[in-house]
């Protein structure tokens, strides 16, 4: 799974371009293509609808009359309690949780990857494993340790705890990325800089670090994309104050005031999915090579 | 100030050296003494230990026992820089990022040395190898020879005693390699360094080496000049090793002072034996095929035999012959204008002193 | 004089064998964050959790112990019997439809299409969207008054009746829709990576021979992939048992108790019920079922040879069928209607049976 | 003593109301449209006194907000107050040393005099110290009915529940859902249990909650609440909402008959501009048994290390239960107040009858100061198996009795 790089179709090509083969290949490409559109479609012309239009019938029509209403009650006017400033809290919030978030787990998983890969030490391989098979524990099992934990330290709440829980969570996959990147680059340049009497420190920033820019991109598109995706660390680690984006949507869609207001809550969800997916349409490649990073195997 | 660190006759010692990874033992009580100025090439098919040889001199591998000295100090536990070596690597070990320049310059700022005096000795090196107008380009935008080149530089600049080669030629096209041994063997001359060459190529071992170390299995076969090891293989493994193609052996009976296979007898007059031979034992002689004599000068030979050529396979400068010699196939280099056709039979002469001759179980020279 | 050699000159710190633990004290250093998510956060966190899965922990955790109460309590309460029968028909059915799905994809795409990329794209897409989102997303399409149910009725299908969400026995499919949307694309992805991976040269062959399109994919493509399934079939079932913020935010479990997953249980009886003791139970289950899936997959990628892995890999087989069975078993027993385990029983079956010839080829070819 | 203890109660008062505008971070679940209008109540009177309410509402029921509450609790990491059901919820925080004692605002403030019913206040004691603020009291016991629906299905608002089911083939018929329902646990369970009070009466539901009797739970009185809760499972089955204000909507906007529901309902209603008598009619114990449960909101105030924070916590302890903050906040509320001196006289219809009930002293304790969270728990989560699939009475009774015999 090293490299998802497309390096061009494999399969048999189709003979004409009218074929009955070709009309069926495409012809399922595109009905596949309208279930996996069918919800970013109805969730855009429901949050532009206005309510009665909504109350009227089909979720599928496009509005017709379009309002921004919506958009603007879901950024600035939505309620959760007597906080009715919408999900720009939640926005920046999940900013400042996202940019040292991302910015620590992968300064720790890269000098991590990089020292297991260079630097190996008796029991460096132990942790290592331990470290991947924790990718796999449940996180239910250590969310209350984890809790007395951020107590201890006096994090419990704290945008910095949440901060290191993401950190915590993030190491075993990004590791593992680094590790398998480090280990690719060639033995004999780190040699040869062992060899001109660099240190540990300055392999990684002089040598390693330039190299491995883009690695350093996918990591931070996988960190990215899943902090900002996260729920359940934000619901139990955080405090209303603080709560990230995602919490914040599932807790405006879910304290209905009076009635549903089904074009607020597209809006918000919307809102809430616009950072990952802008990073992944401008990211385009890169965002695949990092999820499937996580299928990266050693 | 020399006399007080007891300065050695040699520029490297490697004393009783045992490297094991876990249970496998992978050089085990190797000894070698390395003169000062002297090109020593560690030969040996892979597998045999010479990179690893070469790694522990470095200091990039740990070794589990025995000592290093290098220059007179012992080195055995020092940081690879702090031994006063440079090394070229295979793949040429380039930093991507940097230019030329800054390959060059990079273990000279760890050493934090003084401005003028990096440029002083990037230049220097750039002259000697002639790589002036590459000195700002990237690793990326240089040809193969150009990159091994700079890499040599990198050692060069460091100004050290002792110059570690690990296969720098290996991954060149085989013109190029030739241009750059020849290279090397000049930068030798110039530079009078210590040098200590990896490679598995025997033409490289015998064109630049003063002496080769053949190794197998980690630990040393011989070590010698390339004549002695050429012509005066210390076992079989040597011997078989060392020429291309490779030495013709024929089992059989050494008695006194003759060789006996199968019917034929071979009188190993004018052999020099390395030790006085009493004893009868089972025996291998080794016959190289270029030493295999062929037409006229058949006469001026000792031994004489007629054989039936099965093969023959005409490579240019010379053909090579396979006949068959009893019931075993003979290799016999002939000149490259011989003609000779399959199902002739032609006659050959041997000199049992340019022979080996090996103990069957021992298989040392006898 | 070389600064490189004036360094050396000054201590004999090389000939001082140095203390094992602090050589390269800055890799340790570096790595102690590691070590300390390793040891504590993993290790401590989950033996913690096990250790106090014995007490009769309530709201505040105490070292009580109750010995295997908590364990009757969990597999006599309704609400887990459904959670893990949920589990288990979400499992099966989203395992074999993502690997189907992403597998047709995948070769759709690898059909030497045009706007291959535009497809990929919208495939991929909703990977990059949260479960609260995705979740939401369905729950608006699905809802039966404005969403699918109400527009098939529009157009004229008056009794048409399509509204999971609020119908216990469909619940989980409603679940399965947004899922396998979300996470098809990921799988379609390392698929078309797998299939982009297989030599051409294969198809010329199979074309060679008059091997049909969907014939080659069968018999030769889809066993050449098996470690692409493999890696796919992990990432799926790791992802399948941390399933949680979906059902929060498409049904919040409901209707009733009917959508819940162990994973929201744990959650619940923790904070919820203030019944911590039972919560951490519930999430020692949840360990132990993936370390049963876990050690044959270890035991493929890193242990192959080591006899213990084989004897451990055999047991969570073992155990992992059982497993299997309970769930249906369970379902059975609870589910609403018979056809739903029935099926569930075939899927389970089936996908045992493979999943044992899988391991089974794997310890062949190892 | 008991004049020192107060004297040194005002001195704190008087010295943190002195002391420069303290920030207290409010926790608690109040997020519905009548909710947050009485939450805003609380807010204005406390930000009047000079300090600040940091509101940190939690959306979703009780059971999404509590653990939140807790873990920041356990966690070290204690908001200034926060919103929890009084009874059994806290206990093991208070004897964790978690929770401030109140014993000194509360003696200061005579509130052993003034909290009515008096279980209230038992409900915030442990050993005989006081730890939480009541605020209001709530009951599950009404019914609400929607004009409306009964208007379009041709009939006349029922006066119980007897006249009530015998509507709903008739409001079916109409194409109403007879009765609106949410798909939870808790509304389930406080459904059953306003039924089973109804049904079985009075003394049953108290030998099943407060004694945990499992053989009357599986008695015959139960049985019968049983069978009626199966006709309510049948009358709801049309309703598609999980939340109970959406459910209390179908009533508001006429599409459901009925809901049974606590007295917060009548905030959504008065959201909605909804007139109590003519728009809606509430049935305390469906009509039946005109009784109420006091169940109820109360705060807690988590221990903190700084005395500004301490003393501020107990001057919004003793200003949450004055009189005029009383009124205010329970009238947006909904609910009624925790004290029987003030004038309620502006309240509406439903709340005066309320009044009436509570002043003639027709009370019960709440569930909640019965039985554990984890018994809560477990027994919400059988009914919401029960209300939302096809389970028979008796199956649910059984399993019922077991849960109470296992109550602790």
């Amino acid at each position: 799974m090293a490299d998802i790089a497309m390096t061009g179709p494999r399969g048999p090509k189709p003979k004409k371009r009218f074929s009955r083969t070709n009309i069926f290949l495409y012809g399922t490409l595109i009905m596949i293509s309208m279930y996996y559109l069918l919800p970013l479609y109805v969730m855009i012309v429901t949050s532009l609808k206005g309510m009665p239009e909504i109350r009227l019938g089909n979720v599928f029509g496009p509005p017709l009359e379009i309002t921004y209403e919506p958009w603007v009650k879901a950024w600035s006017e939505a309620c959760t309690g007597v906080n009715c400033d919408g999900l720009s809290r939640g926005f920046w919030n999940s900013v400042n949780i996202l940019i040292p978030s991302v910015v620590l787990s992968i300064a720790i998983a890269s000098v991590n990857g990089y020292a297991l890969s260079n630097w190996k030490f008796k029991g460096s391989e132990v942790f290592f494993t331990i470290l991947i098979l924790g990718a796999f524990i449940p996180y239910q099992t250590m969310i209350y340790p984890i809790v007395i934990m951020l107590r201890e330290i006096g994090l419990m709440g704290d945008l910095g705890g949440l901060v290191l829980v993401h950190s915590v969570f993030g190491m075993p996959i990004l590791t593992l990325l680094f590790r398998n990147y480090f280990t690719s680059v060639p033995e004999e340049l780190f040699k040869a800089a062992r060899v001109d009497g660099a240190g540990f420190w300055r392999i990684y920033f002089q040598i390693m670090l330039p190299m491995a820019l883009p690695i350093f991109v996918v990591a931070v598109i996988l960190q990215v994309t899943g902090i900002w995706n996260d729920f359940l660390f934000g619901v139990i680690y955080t405090k209303p104050a603080t709560y990230p984006m995602t919490v914040q949507l599932n807790n405006i869609v879910n304290s209905v005031q009076g009635v549903k207001e089904y074009n607020v809550n597209m809006a918000a969800t919307l809102l809430t999915g616009l950072v990952p997916l802008v990073i992944y349409f401008l990211s385009g490649k890169l965002f695949v090579r990092g999820i499937a990073a996580g299928a990266v195997k050693g | 100030m020399s006399l007080e660190l007891g300065k050695s006759a040699y520029s490297v010692e490697i004393k009783q050296l045992d490297l094991a990874f876990g249970a496998v033992k992978v050089l085990q009580g190797l000894d070698l003494n390395i003169n000062e100025g002297e090109f020593l090439v560690l030969l040996g098919s892979s597998g045999c230990g010479k990179s690893t040889l070469l790694n522990c001199i470095a200091g990039l591998l740990e070794i589990t026992d025995g000592q290093i000295w290098i220059k007179g100090q012992n080195v055995t536990w020092a940081e690879p820089s702090e031994r006063g070596i440079g090394m070229v690597f295979q793949s040429y070990a380039l930093y991507p990022q940097m230019t030329v320049k800054g390959n060059l310059s990079f273990g000279l700022k760890n050493a934090k040395l003084p401005k003028d005096e990096i440029e002083k000795r990037v230049a220097r090196a750039a002259e000697i190898l002639q790589i002036e107008p590459l000195l700002n380009r990237k690793p990326g935008a240089l040809s193969g020879g150009q990159r091994q080149r700079v890499a040599i530089g990198r050692a060069l600049v460091r100004d050290v005693d002792v110059f570690l080669f690990d296969e720098p030629l290996s991954n060149l096209d085989a013109k190029l390699r030739v241009d750059l041994r020849v290279e090397l063997k000049r930068l030798h001359n110039q530079l009078q360094n210590t040098m200590i060459y990896v490679t598995h190529d025997q033409v490289e071992a015998m064109t630049l080496a003063d002496r080769i170390a053949v190794m197998k299995g980690g630990a040393i076969m011989q070590l010698g000049t390339p004549d002695e090891i050429y012509n005066k293989p210390r076992n079989l493994y040597v011997a078989d090793f060392i020429g291309s193609p490779s030495m013709n052996f024929l089992e059989g009976h050494f008695e006194d002072g003759r060789f006996t296979v199968d019917d034929m007898v071979m009188p190993m007059t004018g052999y020099d034996f390395a030790a006085p031979q009493t004893a009868n034992r089972p025996a291998v002689i080794g016959i190289r095929p270029e030493h295999v004599v062929t037409g006229e000068l058949v006469r001026n030979t000792p031994l004489r035999y007629k054989v039936d050529v099965d093969l023959v396979e005409p490579m240019g400068s010379d053909t090579l012959v396979y006949a068959k010699l009893g019931r075993h196939i003979f290799r016999i280099r002939m000149d490259g204008q011989a003609v000779v056709q399959a199902g002739e039979t032609i006659e050959i002469g041997v000199d049992p002193s340019r022979a080996s001759l090996f103990d069957k179980a021992t298989e040392d020279r006898l | 004089m070389s600064v490189v050699e004036d360094r050396s000159l000054q201590g004999a710190a090389g000939a001082k064998r140095p203390i094992r633990l602090f050589r390269n004290p800055m890799a340790k250093i570096a790595s102690i964050p590691m070590i300390l998510t390793a040891m504590v956060v993993f290790v401590g966190g989950t033996l913690w959790t096990v250790v106090h899965s014995f007490s009769g922990s309530k709201l505040l955790p105490r070292l009580n112990w109750v010995g295997f109460d908590q364990y009757e309590r969990l597999w006599e309460t309704p609400r887990w019997l459904i959670s893990i029968s949920n589990l288990a028909l979400y499992g099966i059915c989203s395992l074999i439809l993502t690997l189907t799905i992403g597998f047709v994809l995948a070769a759709l795409l690898d059909r030497k299409i045009r706007g291959e990329g535009v497809f990929r794209t919208i495939f991929l897409y909703p990977f990059a969207l949260s479960f609260v989102v995705t979740g939401i997303a369905w729950q608006w399409i699905l809802n039966p008054d404005f969403g699918l149910q109400n527009l098939v009725r529009e157009w004229g299908w008056e009794s048409f009746v399509f509204n999971p969400l609020n119908d216990p026995d469909t619940v989980m499919f409603g679940l399965l829709i947004a899922g396998i949307w979300q996470g098809s694309g990921l799988i379609m992805c390392i698929m078309l990576a797998g299939l982009r991976g297989i030599d051409e040269d294969i198809w010329k062959a199979a074309r060679v021979d008059g091997i049909g399109t969907v014939k080659t994919y069968i018999r030769i493509v889809i066993p050449m992939m098996r470690p692409v399934f493999i890696t796919s079939l992990v990432l799926i079932a790791s992802g399948i048992i941390k399933l949680y913020d979906l059902v929060v935010a498409q049904t919040n479990g409901g209707p009733g108790i009917s959508s819940e997953v162990p994973a929201k249980y744990v959650i619940e009886y923790m904070f919820r019920a203030q019944n911590l003791g039972q919560g951490f139970a519930a999430s020692t289950m949840m360990l132990v079922s993936v370390v049963i899936i876990l050690i044959p997959w270890a035991y493929l990628e890193f242990g192959k040879g080591m006899r213990i892995m084989h004897f451990l890999g055999m047991i969570a087989l073992v155990l992992l069928t059982l497993a299997g069975f309970v769930a249906v078993v369970v379902a059975w027993s609870f589910s609403l209607s018979l056809l739903l385990p029935l099926v569930g029983f075939l899927i389970c079956a089936g996908a045992l049976t493979a999943y044992l010839r899988f391991v089974k080829g794997h310890i062949q070819h190892g | 003593m008991k004049l020192t203890t107060k004297l040194l109660a005002a001195t704190a008062m008087v010295s943190a109301s002195a002391a420069s505008a303290v920030e207290l971070e409010v926790t608690h679940w109040w997020t519905s449209g009548g909710e947050a209008a009485a939450v805003s109540e609380f807010a204005a009177a406390w930000n009047a006194t000079g300090n600040t309410w940091v509101d940190g509402a939690i959306a979703g029921s009780g059971g999404t907000a509590r653990p939140i509450i807790i873990s920041r609790i356990l966690g070290g990491d204690p908001m200034g107050a926060t919103q929890l059901n009084h009874g059994r919820q806290a206990e093991e925080l208070i004897e964790a040393g978690l929770m401030l004692d109140l014993t000194d605002v509360a003696e200061a403030g005579n509130w052993a005099d003034i909290v009515n019913p008096s279980s209230l206040l038992e409900g915030c004691t442990l050993d005989g110290k006081i730890y939480c603020v009541p605020v209001n009291i709530h009951s599950f016991q009404w019914m609400w009915l929607s004009h409306q629906a009964f208007a379009d299905a041709g009939l006349d608002v029922p006066t119980n529940w007897d006249e009530f089911t015998a509507s709903a083939d008739a409001l079916e018929a109409a194409g109403k859902v007879p009765l609106a329902m949410g798909q939870q646990g808790w509304q389930q369970n406080g459904a059953f249990g306003v039924m089973a009070v109804a049904i079985a009466g009075q003394d049953a539901w108290l030998a099943v909650n407060a004694d945990k009797n499992a053989d009357v739970a599986a008695g015959p009185e139960y049985a019968k609440v049983f069978e009626a809760a199966v006709a309510a499972r049948a009358m709801a089955a049309n309703t598609n909402v999980q939340d109970w204000n959406q459910a209390t909507n179908m009533v508001i906007t006429g599409e459901a008959g009925a809901q049974i529901m606590g007295d917060w309902a009548q905030g959504e209603f008065s959201v909605a501009g909804s007139v109590a008598g003519t728009d809606y009619t509430c049935l305390p114990g469906l009509g039946v048994n005109e009784i109420l449960d006091t169940g109820g909101d109360a705060f807690y105030f988590p221990v903190n290390d700084d005395p500004e924070i301490t003393a501020a916590q107990k001057e919004l302890a003793a200003l949450l239960i004055s009189p005029e903050v009383q009124v205010s906040f329970n009238l947006a509320k909904g609910s009624l107040p925790v004290r029987g001196d003030i004038d309620m006289s502006t309240a509406n219809d439903c709340m005066q009858k309320g009044l009436e009930i509570l002043a003639a002293g027709n009370v019960l304790p709440s569930g909640d100061q019965n039985l554990s969270a984890d018994t809560t728990t477990q027994i919400e989560d059988l009914m919401a198996e029960f209300w939302s699939g096809d389970m028979s009475a008796a199956d649910a009774q059984t399993r019922y009795a077991a849960l109470i015999a296992s109550a602790d």
